[in-house]
């Protein structure tokens, strides 16, 4: 028993040491990691990417497709939102950054550093509990109803039952496209905020009255998307821009990418992903869009 | 509480050879004052009882002569054994009590089997040999008067044993490591009174081998077994002569009042 | 100088023991200060940023009860006032430890005091399983079963500080309760014995002797349950609502320092307001239980004489 | 009231709360249980998690959620039981020792969420660990330690004084004595630490999601080179663990079957945590017999 714990004990320090001074020595040789040689023909490198919860599983399937066809690149895939993604890309801490929102609106992170490559279009609507017995609203109505000034559903054609209003965590790019495309530089109310389309979808499935909005890919038959305007939330009408609350998925890299990572981002917008992968998770194909948005709001057509 | 003057003492002077010696041995717990300075002499194989009431400071003597008290009080003073003062800050304490073993109260066998309670501190001590460890455990056994009775199960564990066979198997756990020196505090209190004669008998025939210090409570006890007997208290040694002296023929009020029971 | 002389004034081999022994003590203890030091040293300085570099008036943002970090407020200071989490996270956090400790303490009673051997071997490995259960677990149980109950009884939403609590207290009960019997058990038998052989009857003995005599164990018990529900971020964000409102009654949406910081510092970029407040949030978080530590500390002393 | 009626009061209030607290926990394992154990199959134990479609596993995340057990204790371990002896037998009464005992409560105290971003940033990012296992390990080394410290030190405490006295008493050091007599007798003690523990790791998720990560690549199961980083045993690969698992399909996944998978997953941790405790006990038992040879 002593003997063992003595063991143990050495091992355990042992380690730590080994671990400690390992560190040491990796932090000093770190590069950004994109070390492929361009002129070999098999490409290799170690590629981290780090961000947007919504767009991890996309790009987590993606890298393990991709990893496959060449075996010596390494792909690591992690969420941490948004925010950490842009933040960790600029430090050059990581290779790709992930996020659902434009860098140009993101306070502290320098866009100009920054190349955009966006990889898939999200569409987002609101969402309400089935037992306020609406479906249509006018985009004004959403405004009010999100503002604070419309609080019952009985104003709005439904049932005589009091709104509430969970909005997504301030900074989220959901909330972001949202309060772009419908409040319009209006100030949200104060109310419940949620930081997951899942725990969103939950919440407002359970809870009568509550009102929401969420990416297509979380609806379901237990909550009641709302047209705005007589527009349904469809795909098709987001690639025509007849429905106005959309945004798109984006992997930043600092500077231009390079080597494997350019390979690889190159193959998120291949036919294989964008045809595949990008409807099976729900989102738009970029391939799709007949418009095109900048990171003001300004829509043009392609 | 009669009172009695502290500083009035009869000490004796001890024959022959000396097996270890205290000067000006002082206790503090704290700021409490435990022992004062404490002057005794113990003789070469023989046994020294130390009496006396409940707190009088005894036992707190008996832990100061193997260092048990280091962390737990201040002792000042000297501890004199083969002339070098063990008390001192510089002395090996292991080596110490390797010299001078310690039997406690409660009997407190490890909780291994027989036979590695007894080896195990060998074992420790550098002696690795398995014949030599064979004999050690044989004859320690044997002097503690328990080798017939566990000699067919000494993988056995020890708490299984009886208390007086635990009492008996922590005797020879500390002569095992033959010492020249042996300390019991109240060994057999805790124990029935076949155990406790049981007990006695092996202190007796320990005698010619080591030197024995014993506390007890038992007056019967201390008259039956030693040679030498010192009554302490308050913390202050008051009569140390032989043990037919102190029983019979005491030079102090209080040691009277107290060996003839009208203490207190 | 014989042999043996030579011996007692010289080290040995267990001397060396000593010294390795006590090296490898003195490593373990060096690393954990270390460890609390880095962390300390890493939260106080991102969440003092707040105040140094982006010149927020502490006092404000303790007392103020907006908070919206990206916006300023009519003086063009930024608006970052934590009063609203502060008060919902001490309000979870007390009355889930008030509703928690007399049902741990009972247990612990029961398994400690009572019970033949059986109760508590069957008692002890349920409570040990409740707390592997992964807080995001309790959550879903909290928001499918806790909220639509507190609602149907008392209307509104659901979502609030009564939810919170009582998902808190399941889930600091195990915690709490193990920890209360582990200091009950160890008050030693014979304090038990001496009472009952005076006559007392069970409970009294309980009251008066082993209850006291485990006061600071027990109050460690609640700090750790505290602690936890302090921390907890996960299955509280799920059911409290949050909203960074002053809440109102115990039904209304409220968000705790944890649920906040939780929600939005994937969100914010590192090394701006928004996320530096975000810190500051968790500086709070430390120096609050920190603070509570040193007051159970000093009751518990206090107790002890 | 006299002291009779007292007792009985009383006696009636502990059944009562116990009561109360046996049918909660009954009513949350049953939930659990009940929603979860139907969908439990062999396929669902062995197949790899799927991002999109139904039918994923949970493979990889119940062998992590294993391995990241054991990684952390071997770092906390060590570390908890050096801590412990030094409290329990060594520490005197002073501002030192008071500094010690504030430091591990302080990290008892720290919210996960916020260990896992200092974990991101320190052993992630500074530390160059990447998303790993190692840095899952290190990050919950924080909430481990001061429960393990803690226990340790306990359970050496009610080691009786005797047993130490013993062995000092025959010339052994402190700490042969303190390894060899008092730890084993401690060991049961320190054994219900260690559970309580691994049940905390287990069911830990907010620290892991920044540090051990929140993907589980596939791995190899048949490759043992630890420093391949195919190898289900290296350290250095993200791991994705199962309560993470479990709150990823809650919160942003779109796999059509996530309530299934997250009922399902969450029965199966109840389980595992079940039999680890179950099993740690009687080996602990075991050991414990055979070290002091009591049968």
């Amino acid at each position: 028993m002593k003997k063992k714990t003595i063991i143990s004990l050495v091992l355990g320090f042992a380690a730590l040491m080994l671990i400690l001074t390992g560190c040491g020595n990796g932090s000093s040789s770190k590069e950004s990691s994109t070390t492929s040689k361009s002129s070999s023909s098999e490409l290799s490198g170690k590629i981290t990417a780090v961000g947007s919860t919504a767009l991890q599983p996309l790009v987590e399937k993606a890298a393990s497709n991709f990893q496959k066809k060449n075996s010596k690149v390494n792909i690591t895939v992690q969420g941490g939102g948004s925010g950490t993604g842009l933040s960790q890309v600029q430090d050059k801490s990581v290779t790709i950054g992930n996020s659902d929102i434009f860098a140009e609106e993101k306070q502290g992170i320098d866009s100009k550093k920054l190349t955009d490559h966006k990889v898939a279009v999200v569409g987002m609507a609101p969402v309400v509990n089935k037992d306020a017995n609406v479906k249509n609203l006018t985009m004004d109505q959403v405004k009010q109803i999100f503002t604070g000034k419309i609080t019952n559903w009985k104003e709005v054609g439904g049932k005589d039952e009091k709104i509430t209003v969970v909005n997504r965590a301030k900074g989220s790019g959901t909330r972001a496209t949202f309060e772009a495309a419908v409040l319009k530089g209006a100030e949200a109310v104060k109310s419940q905020e949620q930081d997951s389309n899942g725990t969103v979808q939950k919440i407002v499935e359970s809870t009568p009255g509550a009102v929401s909005y969420l990416a297509f890919s979380y609806m379901n038959d237990k909550i009641q998307p709302i047209s705005i305007d007589n527009v349904k939330p469809t795909d098709a009408n987001v690639e025509t821009d007849k429905w106005k609350i959309w945004s798109y998925e984006h992997m930043y890299t600092n500077g231009t990418a390079k080597g494997a990572t350019a390979k690889f981002l190159e193959y998120m917008n291949s036919a294989d992903v964008q045809k595949t992968l990008v409807k099976d998770m729900g989102y738009i194909s970029i391939q799709n869009m007949k418009v095109q948005k900048d990171s003001k709001g300004t829509v043009s057509s392609k | 509480m009669k009172q009695y003057n502290l500083n009035d003492s009869y000490i004796t002077e001890i024959p022959g050879k000396r097996a270890l010696s205290t000067k000006d041995l002082q206790v503090y717990y704290g700021d409490n004052h435990a022992i004062f300075d404490a002057n005794l002499i113990f003789p070469r194989f023989q046994i020294t009882s130390l009496i006396g009431a409940s707190g009088s400071g005894k036992s707190t003597f008996l832990r100061c002569l193997n260092r048990m008290n280091d962390k737990i009080a201040k002792v000042d003073g000297q501890i004199l054994y083969r002339n070098v003062d063990i008390n001192s800050d510089k002395i090996n304490v292991y080596e110490v009590r390797q010299h001078i073993g310690m039997v406690f109260q409660r009997p407190n066998p490890f909780a291994k089997s027989i036979k590695e309670n007894i080896t195990f501190a060998l074992k420790n001590a550098g002696i690795t040999k398995k014949d030599a460890l064979e004999e050690r455990l044989e004859s320690s056994l044997k002097s503690a008067a328990l080798w017939d009775e566990v000699k067919d199960n000494l993988s056995k564990s020890a708490l299984a044993l009886s208390g007086g066979q635990q009492q008996r198997l922590c005797i020879a756990r500390s002569i095992a490591m033959r010492p020249d020196i042996l300390l019991l505090d109240e060994p057999a209190s805790a124990l029935d009174p076949i155990s406790t004669s049981k007990i006695e008998d092996t202190l007796n025939d320990l005698k010619k081998d080591y030197t024995i210090i014993i506390v007890t409570h038992n007056l019967q006890q201390a008259s039956r077994i030693s040679d030498y007997t010192a009554f302490f208290h308050l913390g202050h040694v008051i009569e140390y002569n032989t043990t037919a002296h102190v029983f019979t023929n005491p030079k102090m009020q209080a040691t009277e009042d107290y060996v003839s029971g009208n203490f207190g | 100088m014989d042999n043996i002389q030579k011996k007692l004034q010289t080290k040995s081999k267990a001397t060396f023991q000593d010294y390795f022994g006590k090296g490898i003590c003195y490593l373990c203890i060096g690393m954990i200060i270390l460890l609390v030091t880095c962390i300390l040293y890493f939260i106080a300085s991102k969440g003092i940023a707040t105040f140094t570099k982006d010149k927020v008036n502490v006092f404000d943002f303790l007392t103020k009860t907006n908070w919206n970090p990206g916006a300023t407020d009519s003086h063009g200071r930024p608006d970052v006032g934590a009063l609203p989490m502060i008060v919902t996270s001490f309000s979870v956090t007390l009355l889930a430890a008030v509703l928690a400790t007399p049902f741990a303490l009972g247990v612990a009673i029961f398994m400690s005091e009572f019970s033949s051997k059986g109760g508590s071997k069957i008692l002890q490995p349920v409570i040990e399983l409740l707390v592997g259960i992964p807080s995001v677990v309790y959550g879903f149980i909290g928001l499918s079963v806790v909220v639509p109950f507190i609602r149907g009884i008392f209307g509104g939403t659901g979502f609030g500080i009564l939810s919170g609590t009582l998902v808190l207290f399941v889930m600091i009960l195990p915690t709490i309760t193990s920890l209360s019997v582990d200091s009950l058990r160890a008050v030693p038998m014979y304090y038990r014995e001496a009472s009952l052989a005076l006559g007392a009857t069970r409970w009294q003995t309980i009251y008066k002797v082993i209850l006291r005599a485990a006061i600071p164990g027990l109050l460690t018990a609640i700090i750790f349950g505290m602690a936890r529900a302090f921390g907890e971020a996960l299955a509280v964000q799920m059911v409290i609502g949050n909203a960074a409102l002053m809440p109102t009654s115990l039904v209304s949406p409220a968000s705790t320092l944890t649920s906040k910081l939780t929600t939005d510092i994937g969100n914010t970029v590192m090394g701006t307001l928004p996320n530096n407040a975000l810190w500051s949030l968790a500086l709070i978080l430390l120096l609050m239980s920190l603070f509570l530590n040193l007051l159970v500390k000093f009751i518990g002393k206090r107790g002890r004489f | 009231m006299n002291a009779k009626k007292m007792d009985h009061l009383a006696t009636g209030i502990i059944y009562f709360l116990v009561g109360v607290v046996i049918l909660l926990l009954v009513a949350i394992l049953s939930y659990i249980l009940f929603n979860g154990v139907p969908d439990i199959s062999w396929k669902f134990l062995t197949s790899a998690a799927q991002s999109f479609s139904a039918g994923g596993g949970i493979r990889d995340q119940l062998f992590n959620s294993l391995y990241l057990l054991l990684l952390t204790i071997i770092v906390s371990l060590p570390i908890g039981l050096g801590a412990g002896i030094y409290l329990a037998e060594y520490s005197t009464d002073n501002w030192f020792t008071d500094l010690i005992r504030t430091s591990v409560e302080v990290l008892s105290s720290l919210p996960s969420v916020v260990v896992g971003l200092f974990g991101y940033l320190v052993f992630v990012i500074k530390l160059n660990l990447g998303f790993s296992i190692l840095s899952g390990a290190i990050a919950l080394t924080f909430f481990n330690l001061p429960l393990l410290t803690r226990n340790i030190e306990e359970s050496l405490r009610s080691v009786p004084n005797l047993q130490r006295e013993a062995g000092m008493s025959l010339g052994l050091s402190h700490w042969k004595t303190t390894t060899k007599i008092v730890l084993p007798a401690a060991l049961p003690g320190i054994l219900t630490g260690l559970i309580l523990s691994a049940g905390r790791i287990f069911g830990e998720a907010a620290a892991l999601i920044y540090t051990a990560g929140q993907s589980a690549p596939t791995v190899d199961y048949t490759n043992w080179n630890i420093f391949s980083a195919t190898s289900f045993l290296n350290p250095m690969r993200p791991a994705e663990t199962l309560a993470v698992h479990i709150w990823k399909v809650n919160t942003e996944s779109v796999t059509p079957d996530a309530k299934l998978i997250s009922s399902a997953s969450s029965a199966v941790l109840i389980i595992v945590i079940l039999i680890f405790n179950l099993g740690a006990r009687y080996l602990g038992n075991k050991l414990y017999k055979k070290i002091t040879a009591t049968k």
